[in-house]
């Protein structure tokens, strides 16, 4: 663990080391909510100096989290129930996507728009048995299909990825929405994007700690998620956007961010998940739908019966609204 | 130094021409051209050689024997002169007249044997390369393994033997093909002086029994002249003739030649004649 | 006991020994330690996953993709570095012309070009195959090239003082002598090989060994993810002694090879 | 001109040439055959994007991190490799007993313990260095074993006539006569350690030439991801050439040094 | 074969045992055992070597020559017996008396100059080990260069040698720490005739102004003779002494001792003798 004890920490500044670990690089909008913490002094004002670390994917964000690399994370709550109902000491406090951040890239031409389009066809995913993977069977199941049906296929993603979709290798295959975005710009005209909408209570992303770390860092994390709940009412608040996507420029620079089309739609498209479209208070989880989460995912077989998942959530590091 | 008389020693370009000589080299020159300079490594060499004849090419460290006799066996062209081989020319600019080289058998200092063939292999080289068919091959190796006394090594691998029976392997070789003309250089300096007399009489019956012209390097004076119907004798920079001696003694000669008062006066004029050089070694 | 024969014997009997060893205090220290399992799982539950996992078809299917593709990337990237290696070799000029643009492709990582790879040639082994290939290529070319230099000078005169024709110098006198070059060439290659289709079976497709690391380790099954990678070491071990085996076939006459006969 | 010279001149005129060709065909097919940038991007977008990464801070600051991360592995590997060659080198039987496992170790495909390095060093440089280091222990070990093996018998005796002490020996005759495999096994290793620093930078951290690659790939930018890996290529030259250039200095008495000399 | 007398043997064991020699080698033995079997190298050599005597040790390939200037030299210990140098015991054991190797100074076959080092630093190595002072080293290291004629080239490498200047390096070494005892194995084996002659010119004059004695092995009789004050004949399988023949001829002798009758007595009855063992080759 890198972050010390005590939420004062022992510098006369106040200010406390903090690592959050990311399972995704911090070169995407999907983050936008700590790069504008960061960027925007959210952090400082709550006495927190954060470090970020990428790691490869959600699994290894678990693994480094439950070996204390640092008290806190995000990873989709497929991730988090799969893992916590197989024995690891995770805890969800606090949901900040609600629905699904992933868009499914496929021609326009050989379209997919509802779920009964997949049947048949091969789908790239980032990797076998991923978060996307799960999320797309989950999706599949929920509208009452076999997700059997639909073939997988690991695609390593990079730029030329779509022309796998143009040549019919595989029909659609799964991406961040900046990155459905800037694919969508890239081959205008040919590439359209599937959103899976907030039909399954399970795809949604959940900042996420152990036990552990809780009992340790309970302080930071609480002054952590208040900066990030003050970063995106500020996202939500800054109607343009023009306002938030400076201050973000002013310390990072990626495809993205800088492209002004792009960073505008990404973050009205993630403006509408944190809230659920306005109908939900920000990142407090609801706890019904954390436990239809979790029948979802019962339901489809990906994970065992007997289980109380709100044994998972607690939302008291929440500041209070 | 000695006083005793000198035999026969001729000049150092035969005066009369002889009339059908087995080897001609007329005017033969190289210069070699390096970084650091041209290396005058042969000039002017004129020798008629005589079919069945043995010479014995002698000389210091770095005075162009081995040159000479790379330039006799196509390896390395001239820059001057012409060696002619049963009267045809041998080299035709860089180019060398394959026809003649398949006249040549040639042993080096080294074997040269190939490691990843057995005995056996090695000798039929040449006969394989050729075309000769595997039986023919098997019976005519099968006889010159006879002829150097090697006939129960045909099938080991010639690390598994001495240098002594590697160098044989080499001669066996060089004589698959039936050479009319055996060019060897120092074949034998890396043995022993004991297996070096053994195989100085071997080389003396070989040479005999196939009736091949040899043209034989050594800087050896004893070995010279108890093999040689004559020995050449090269100086240094540039490369020249300095005498040829004749021996005329009878071949095959066998060690008692070490007590005979000739071959004792030929070695020591050799000797008085090889130290009146410069001192080479700087 | 012969110090000689002790030798040859003893890694049959250490080799397990130490594997014992390791294993047992791998085991202790990590339930004293209290390591998670997810962390570093330990060798018993290894094991057990290992069993599961080889009593599954899919599993036995997964690791003859994995060998195919190896074997074929290999004996691709090695045909072509021995033909690349030639070429070269002949040719000192062109050689030192390409040379520096030789070593900096080897020194790219051909791992950020897989998704063009896989844009380029597919999800299938196709890619596998020429990751695994371009990967053993290297070793091989650079010890070939060094070979065809390094024929012995009495050799070759003696090759020309026979009026051997260029075929024939390079079959009986320039292949042959270029042959432990390869093998040795080919002892790094095979594990390059290994490494490059694992990494691609990593990063494309949905077969093969690579693809059950990712897969146990999105799974979170750290047990099996270690099984796995126990089973690509086998892989890979057995991969090696194939070829050095294989080079006592080939090449009995070379020093590496009868040296260690004579030790036996 | 004088072909050694030539061979000793080339390289610097062939190169640069090579290279323009090469970019004047890449960039006339990519137009010509109208392939989309995204898949292969014309040399002039990748140049510009180059431009434009070093004009930025922040790139120097990735390539500080990428060059230290591979000095550092590769100075570890090194004597490690030294350290470990020369021990296992003077105990035969230990080596007989350890040579399979490491032969195992070498061929287990590192880069898929590197999420578990992740978790026991952290995302900092020290996993990098550790990863760097493994890969270029090898082939340093190998080869200085093989080097302590193959020291002269006559020279040994000559110590020993002269009475000279075991750490004597060592640092007259045994250090000295395995250098040259040391340099041997240190090109190997320089190329590895490249290799190795990537592929550690690509799957955890952030910062360095590797996440660079990662970033622009999720950026989905083929242009800047081909200005890195051009970035990558040159740093890993100018590696290689450094450790061939030391070993000029160290060993100037050996013969793949003076050999080359005596060419120029 | 020869029928000219033979000066003087003395009997393989010297009857009456010498009041204090330099070396004595007494029950001397040595078994090698391998894979394929024992072999006996040596079998009960006894031999006394006075102090400023020069013996020439002689034998065919295999005889266990350089296996017995091994075991004086301390570099393989011997299977039964003795060596003692100056009144003390070499061995104990397997385990030898290093006060009584620093008495001695050794000369191999090939040079053994280590590559990384230049002359001046060959040469002082074994100053260098002993701890001796860098500007003494130099002096003395000059002072060795002069006497093997070498003082030109201290600061070149072995590679730019030739063979028979690097062998007077490994000359100049061996006698840098002021051996009292020289031993020498073939040093001069891989020079060629010319050299050769040359190199025993000067080891005999070093031989007399250092006062050193010295084990001379050779496999080449004239060498043998014309350098030793005694020549010691082995005889293989197992290696026993078969003669010690005393050159009654005074030292430094020069070339003229080849035209000497009683140099070539000797030489012919050391031949007659050798080439009656039995053939060893196949
Ligand atoms: N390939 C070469 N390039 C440059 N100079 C050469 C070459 N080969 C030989 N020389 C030079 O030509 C001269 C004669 O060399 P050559 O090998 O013919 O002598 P040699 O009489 O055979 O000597 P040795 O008895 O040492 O074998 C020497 O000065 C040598 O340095
Ligand atoms: N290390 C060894 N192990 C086994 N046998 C050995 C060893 N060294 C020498 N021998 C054997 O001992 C015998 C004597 O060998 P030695 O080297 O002393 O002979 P030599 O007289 O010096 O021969 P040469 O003239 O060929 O140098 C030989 O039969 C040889 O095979
Ligand atoms: C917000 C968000 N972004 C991405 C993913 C998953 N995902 C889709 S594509 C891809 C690979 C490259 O980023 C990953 C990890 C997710 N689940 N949620
Ligand atoms: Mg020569
Ligand atoms: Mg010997």
């Amino acid at each position: 663990g890198t972050a010390s004890s005590g939420a004062a920490g022992g510098s006369g500044s106040g200010i406390a080391p903090f690592t959050y670990l990311s399972y995704l690089p911090m070169e995407t909008l999907s983050v936008a909510p700590e790069l504008l913490a960061d960027a925007g002094g959210h952090f400082e004002n709550h006495g927190l100096q954060v470090t970020f670390q990428s790691t490869k994917g959600s699994p290894q964000a678990i693994q480094t989290l439950v070996a204390g690399a640092g008290p806190l994370t995000r990873v989709g709550a497929i991730d988090l129930i799969t893992a916590a109902a197989d024995g690891q000491p995770l805890v969800n406090v606090g949901s900040i996507v609600r629905g699904s951040s992933i868009r499914i890239l496929n021609a326009t031409v050989n379209p997919l728009e509802k779920p009964e389009d997949f049947l048949g066809k091969t789908i790239g995913v980032p990797s076998e048995g991923g978060t996307s993977d799960k999320s797309l069977s989950l999706m599949l199941h929920k509208a009452g299909l076999n997700p059997d049906d639909v073939a997988r296929q690991v695609v390593g993603l990079g730029p030329g990825t779509f022309e796998l979709v143009k040549r019919g290798d595989i029909a659609g295959y799964m991406v961040s929405i900046d990155q459905s975005i800037v694919t969508q710009q890239q081959f205008e005209g040919e590439a359209q994007a599937f959103d899976a909408g907030d039909a399954v209570r399970a795809d949604s992303q959940i900042y996420t700690a152990t036990q552990q770390s809780l009992e340790e860092h309970g302080e930071e994390i609480k002054a952590y998620m208040a900066a990030i709940r003050d970063a995106v009412q500020e996202i939500i608040d800054d109607e343009s956007l023009e306002s938030v996507i400076e201050t973000m420029r002013s310390k990072y620079s990626f495809g993205s961010l800088d492209d002004d089309e792009v960073a505008k739609e990404s973050l009205s498209q993630s403006r509408d998940l944190w809230t659920a479209k306005g109908t939900q208070p920000l990142l407090t989880t609801d706890e019904g739908y954390w436990a239809e989460g979790y029948e979802e995912l019962v339901s489809a077989g990906m994970v065992e019966a007997g289980s109380d998942p709100s044994e998972w959530l607690d939302n008291s590091y929440l500041p209070a609204s | 130094m000695s006083m005793q008389t000198q035999p026969t020693v001729a000049t150092p370009e035969t005066a009369v021409p002889d009339a059908s000589p087995e080897i001609r080299i007329s005017g033969l020159g190289k210069t070699y051209k390096t970084e650091r300079g041209t290396t005058h490594a042969l000039s002017d060499i004129n020798l008629d050689i005589h079919k069945e004849e043995f010479v014995s090419l002698i000389g210091r460290s770095g005075c162009g024997k081995t040159t000479l006799l790379r330039i006799m066996a196509g390896l390395v062209p001239p820059t001057a002169g012409q060696v002619e081989i049963g009267g045809r020319a041998l080299w035709d600019q860089e180019t060398v007249d394959s026809s003649v080289i398949r006249r040549l058998g040639v042993v080096f200092q080294d074997s040269n044997l190939f490691p990843w063939y057995n005995i056996e292999d090695n000798i039929a080289l040449p006969l394989r390369l050729r075309g000769v068919k595997k039986n023919e091959r098997r019976d005519r190796v099968r006889e010159l393994a006879e002829l150097v006394g090697l006939e129960n090594f045909l099938p080991n691998y010639p690390r598994e033997l001495s240098g002594g029976m590697r160098q044989r392997v080499a001669i066996a070789r060089a004589l698959s093909d039936n050479p009319e003309l055996l060019l060897m250089d120092e074949p034998f300096g890396a043995l022993d002086a004991l297996t070096r007399e053994k195989m100085n009489m071997e080389i003396q019956r070989i040479a005999l029994a196939t009736r091949a012209t040899v043209v034989f390097v050594t800087h050896d004076i004893d070995e010279a002249v108890s093999l040689g119907d004559r020995v050449v004798h090269l100086t240094p920079r540039p490369g020249r003739i300095k005498d040829v001696v004749e021996v005329p003694l009878a071949r095959p000669r066998g060690l008692e030649i070490k007590k005979d008062a000739a071959f004792h006066g030929l070695v020591g004029n050799l000797h008085t004649s090889l130290n009146e050089e410069d001192d080479h070694e700087s | 006991m012969n110090r000689k024969k002790l030798l040859k014997v003893l890694p049959w009997i250490t080799t397990p020994g130490l594997l014992v060893v390791l294993f047992v205090v791998w085991e202790l220290s990590v339930t004293a330690l209290d390591v998670s399992p997810l962390i570093l799982p330990p060798p018993t539950m290894i094991f057990e996953n290992l069993g599961t996992l080889l009593a599954q078809p899919g599993t036995w299917d997964n690791v003859r993709v994995t060998v195919i593709e190896i074997v074929l990337g290999f004996v691709a990237g090695t045909l072509a570095g021995v033909l690349v290696g030639v070429i070269l070799g002949k040719l000192p000029l062109v050689e030192a012309s390409v040379r520096p643009l030789i070593i900096a492709l080897e020194v790219v990582p051909k791992v950020a070009l897989i998704p063009l790879f896989v844009i380029w040639f597919g999800f299938g082994m196709t890619t596998k195959v020429i990751i695994a290939g371009l990967l053993a290529f290297f070793p091989v070319m650079l010890n070939v090239l060094l070979g065809v230099r390094s024929v012995d000078r009495g050799h070759r005169d003696l090759m020309q003082s026979i009026n051997a024709s260029r075929w024939q110098t390079f079959r009986h006198l320039e292949f042959k002598s270029m042959m432990p070059h390869v093998f040795a060439g080919m002892e790094t290659a095979i594990v390059l090989a290994v490494i490059g289709t694992i990494v691609g079976e990593y990063l494309g497709g949905n077969e093969g060994l690579g693809y059950m690391v990712v897969k146990t380790l999105n799974e979170l099954n750290a047990p099996a993810l270690f099984a796995v990678i126990l089973m690509l070491a086998t892989v890979g071990l057995i991969m090696y002694f194939i070829v050095t085996s294989f080079k006592r076939v080939a090449i009995p006459w070379h020093e590496s090879v009868y040296g260690r006969k004579e030790v036996g």
